[in-house]
């Protein structure tokens, strides 16, 4: 006990946002390796919805190269909805919550923390394996350049967005369907630039807008989002 | 010095409680009391920040200021905060990495030892006995030391060891100066020196 | 800004408004009544039939204003949404609140007629075009407001969290409302612009003008009913409350 | 308190299975959809996600049109698999589940009763919706008959085979949670026998192989899924 | 008449515990006790039949039979088995309709405002507070009667108005030939007439 009887009364910690965010980080992706079960069904989820489109919609190959890229942005947008409840739902009903509010670190690191530890296991997985995907649809090497490039620089933001959502839904009746309605609305022009960049290659023309738009999405959110989940989250608590 | 003056809750379209106010000098504990659904956790919960107060104000140290409060409180709610997935050891690493504390495995083992949960020590959570998992949230208070401890129903699930246990922390931690406030129906933990009584 | 404050803060406490809104919401309401008629007026009887058009054009006396409105009560919400956040005002919550459905309706209008109009100029009610992506998403936008608000049990609560998804959603206005100039779609761009001189008949721009008062003016008057519903239900319990019952 | 100084011992209540059932399904139901409001959430939900895949792929209406059917399938997969978490771990935490499994009625149509108000709230207000759905995507009348029917049958057998792994996944770690994984691939038969059976009727080819394939899945989950169920959710709580 | 005979309890791999036996006749109650993790929990949970026991029998009225031990037993624990969404009343309802009672209206509301929770009758159980939780949970002794009943941590989070409460209903409980298993640190549950202690 000879530790506990020194100054009972301590500093904030130092180095305050990135160390909190990175104790969110590791601490979720730790728990997200524990329960391999949601991991697994996103992966095979959206090997799925890959596997399924040329099914349902035939071998033609210049219809699937149309519809390869919103089909992948879609996938990339609803595995994210999928994983959004556990985002906090569980860290609520445990007490978790109350604990990461209480921390000497600012909230909104540790919130940004966890939605990072979110997009490792939904977006980025994703994103990695698009252009391995995208090859089924016969997508050219361009188009899944810009494809995976275009994922990694989007998807990051949707679970920035999902994020805020799945924070003001925290102890709402129905919360399931609620965090979508919120969510999907604000993530559409994130599809829209996302998939638009895929077809600007095809159609010869310069992407750069695009990317740019996405970037722009990209840095608003990843500013803005943590404050307002975090504002969520608190009011959740109160 | 913890000064509340005037606090006052408001649940629903109702009030819960009003002008609420006490004086807490350090080596001092607080034993809340009062019949179930009094508002003993939510004033609580005002006291370490998580819920803003309908009215009235908490003075810390002469200054009025939730995030000095936040920076010096140690909560151990209803709730134990620990992850069914990680053993009761991760838990307790993860938990006071979360408050800024370096803990090392030692530290940590030893704090489980004193609880008496060497056996526990790599068992999952979720395997944990209510009273185990009560144990172990209440191991932080030697991992994580703060000036105030806010403790709700810390005995609830707790063998008479544990109370004996708790009592003993209890008593050490005012000796050292710490303030404490615990909202309990147990008069187990209430007795001891410097304990006053604040009945909502 | 602080001697303006002060009155501000006066009427921002629910009891001396509450007062003020039963008159205010008449007045608002007859006015609305007889700028509508006015705008009618003008845009059916008035304004000349359409060279390509046709008489279909006439829906732009509707449209636009129902449009622009959609818009414009979604940044007020948003701004009352604010208030309420930073300076903890009941009233300035329950505003946005009472702001929500009016809101949501002129967007549907917006939709309805806009996709009326599409059939005769583009052959088709709906396109996935951006402006009425955009505009769709807004109505979305609306009702997730006020799913999440009656979701929440406890009202303070609801207050903020709604507040949030609010500030949230406003970035989606500039989208809708720059959507044609970023993508070059369908649905044809400003032709009125405070910094440009209007592209379009001075009689048809008075008509959508009157409308778009009259659009204003029913909106605030059924803002105001609203409110005080929404005041009567919420400040049940508080001491004032029983002094006006008397 | 008279009615309470009676006998203590009261016969197990009568109609078991079906009762039993019954109050699964009431119950789950109001938890679901505690007001009509969010029914339409949940439809607005659907319109939303529907809406999205125009949006990537891009206008194109033969195309929408070759897409829709798969996209509808895929969508009844997510929507399913969204509420599927939700559908024990809630009364697994509160202890609901304990007292479910200690009613006098049988455990299995208890399930089978749950699994019906999931089916309830998830794949028949999809199925319900699907014609309208349709119709964004330009399907002919047939092939949104068919589209209906197909949903019809086979967003059951959905929930049927989900709720096997949403019981394995119960407080279990590692093994429970990867059997479920050999769970979620029996769905696949299904959307593709659902999807084809649309792209049969564009192909003005007999639907029959697909209805009875549908048909079968259905029985053999119907009959199996809640007896595996019910041994997974006993399992769990032992 | 309840005889358990040499119940052992395996958990992970190691034995939790082994020959315990009792002998719980019409109008007695038995007050198990145990340090933190001892397996009170676990031997209720095998008396309802949720738990297989590793070793050892249960005998009801001289039949060996989980099945109709389970038909007369009523089984509060720790968690008080309440759907945050529903109200208190719509719990009550839906949970004694689950055990097969057809409970009227009035018949809830009398058990509610037996635990004094009037006021929270129409507030959904998120709403509720630990203790008003717990008094909704036993308000199911009057709403589902049961011959066997079986108490984990009744006491937890009650304040001594609801101690006395749940002591008068067992007292009525045990007059009308009733048995029941009580495990609990709690001493204040446990005095009173016909009550023996199971030391684990
Ligand atoms: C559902 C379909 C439609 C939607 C959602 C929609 C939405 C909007 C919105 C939000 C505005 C106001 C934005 C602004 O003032 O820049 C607007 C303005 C306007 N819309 Fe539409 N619209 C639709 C269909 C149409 C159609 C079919 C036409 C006629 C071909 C049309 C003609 C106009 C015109 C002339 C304006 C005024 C632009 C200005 O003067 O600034 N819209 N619409
Ligand atoms: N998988 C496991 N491996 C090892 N031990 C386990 C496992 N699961 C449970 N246990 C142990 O079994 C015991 C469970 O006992 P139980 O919950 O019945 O205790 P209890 O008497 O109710 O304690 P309390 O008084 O705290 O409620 C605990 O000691 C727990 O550590
Ligand atoms: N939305 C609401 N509407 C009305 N009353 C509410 C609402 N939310 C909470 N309450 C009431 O507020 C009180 C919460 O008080 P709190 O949890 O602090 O009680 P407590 O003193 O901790 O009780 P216990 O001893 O049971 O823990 C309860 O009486 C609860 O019924
Ligand atoms: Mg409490
Ligand atoms: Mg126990």
């Amino acid at each position: 006990m000879a530790p506990m009887d020194s100054a009972i009364a301590r500093p904030a910690p130092s180095g305050g946002a990135w160390a909190g965010m990175r104790w969110a980080l590791v601490r979720d992706l730790r728990l997200a390796l524990r329960s391999r079960a949601e991991l697994g069904v996103l992966l095979l989820f959206y090997v799925i919805v890959v596997a399924l489109f040329p099914l349902g919609v035939g071998p033609d190959p210049s219809l699937l190269r149309t519809m390869g890229p919103g089909v992948l942005w879609v996938t990339a947008l609803m595995t994210s909805m999928l994983a959004l409840p556990r985002l906090f739902a569980g860290d609520f009903a445990d007490g978790s919550l109350e604990q990461i509010a209480l921390s000497p670190y600012p909230l909104p690191a540790l919130i940004a923390g966890k939605i990072a530890a979110h997009w490792a296991s939904t977006g980025l997985p994703l994103a990695a394996a698009s252009p391995w995907l995208g090859v089924q649809f016969g997508l050219s090497t361009g188009e899944l350049e810009v494809l995976a490039l275009g994922l990694l620089m989007g998807t990051p933001t949707l679970s920035l967005l999902g994020a805020i959502g799945a924070a003001l839904t925290l102890g709402v009746r129905g919360s399931g369907a609620l965090v979508s309605l919120l969510v999907l609305p604000l993530c559409v022009p994130v599809l829209i630039f996302g998939a638009g960049a895929v077809d600007a290659v095809r159609d010869a023309v310069s992407t750069n807008a695009h990317f740019s738009w996405l970037g722009a999405m990209l840095l608003a959110s990843a500013v803005g989002a943590p404050l307002a989940t975090a504002a969520a989250v608190r009011i959740a608590l109160d | 010095m913890l000064v509340a003056q005037q606090l006052a809750a408001q649940r629903g379209f109702s009030p819960l409680f009003a002008g609420v106010g006490f004086t807490l000098h350090a080596g001092e504990a607080l034993h809340v009391t009062g019949a179930n659904g009094s508002g003993k956790t939510t004033l609580l919960r005002m006291v370490c920040g998580l819920t803003r107060p309908a009215q009235g104000t908490l003075a810390w140290r002469g200054a009025d200021g939730a995030a000095a409060l936040r920076e010096c409180t140690l909560y151990v709610g209803h709730a134990s905060a620990l992850k069914d997935d990680l053993t009761a050891e991760q838990n307790l690493h993860s938990l006071s990495t979360l408050h800024g504390e370096t803990a090392d495995e030692r530290a940590v083992q030893r704090a489980l030892a004193e609880w008496n949960l060497d056996a526990q020590r790599a068992l999952p959570a979720r395997a944990l006995s209510q009273g185990q998992r009560r144990r172990v949230a209440l191991a932080r208070l030697r991992l994580t030391p703060r000036e105030l401890w806010v403790l709700d129903e810390p005995t609830s699930a707790l063998d008479a060891a544990g109370v004996d246990l708790l009592r003993e922390h209890l008593r050490s931690h005012a000796a050292r100066g710490g303030l404490a406030i615990i909202a309990s129906h147990d008069t187990r933990s209430a007795d001891g020196a410097g304990i006053r009584e604040l009945r909502l | 800004m602080a001697g303006t404050s002060i009155n501000w803060f006066r009427y921002a406490s629910p009891a001396s408004f509450f007062s003020l809104a039963g008159p205010l919401a008449r007045a608002f309401g007859i006015a609305a009544a007889l700028l509508a008629l006015a705008g009618l007026w003008i845009g059916l009887v008035v304004a000349p039939t359409d060279a390509q058009q046709g008489e279909a054009y006439r829906i732009i006396f509707i449209h636009v204003p129902a449009a622009w409105m959609s818009m414009f009560i979604y940044v007020v919400m948003a701004f009352w949404c604010a208030m309420s956040l930073v300076f903890n005002a009941r009233l300035a919550a329950m505003t946005a609140q009472a702001l929500a459905p009016s809101g949501a309706v002129f967007t549907v209008i917006a939709l309805v007629t806009g996709s009326l109009w599409g059939k005769p100029t583009w052959g088709t009610y709906w396109a996935w075009d951006a402006r009425m992506t955009s505009e769709l998403i807004l109505l979305f936008l609306y009702f997730g407001f006020m799913a999440l608000r009656n979701a929440i049990d406890d009202p303070r609560r609801a207050d903020r969290a709604c507040a949030v998804l609010a500030l949230v959603g406003a970035v989606n206005v500039p989208v809708i409302y720059f959507s044609v100039k970023w993508w070059n779609t369908l649905h044809q761009g400003a032709s009125v612009s405070l910094t440009t001189a209007p592209r379009m008949a001075a009689i048809m721009l008075a008509g959508m003008l009157v409308m778009t008062l009259a659009a204003w003016s029913y909106s605030i008057a059924v803002t105001l009913v609203r409110l005080r519903a929404i005041i009567n239900e919420r400040e049940r319990g508080a001491p004032w409350r029983r002094a006006v019952a008397q």
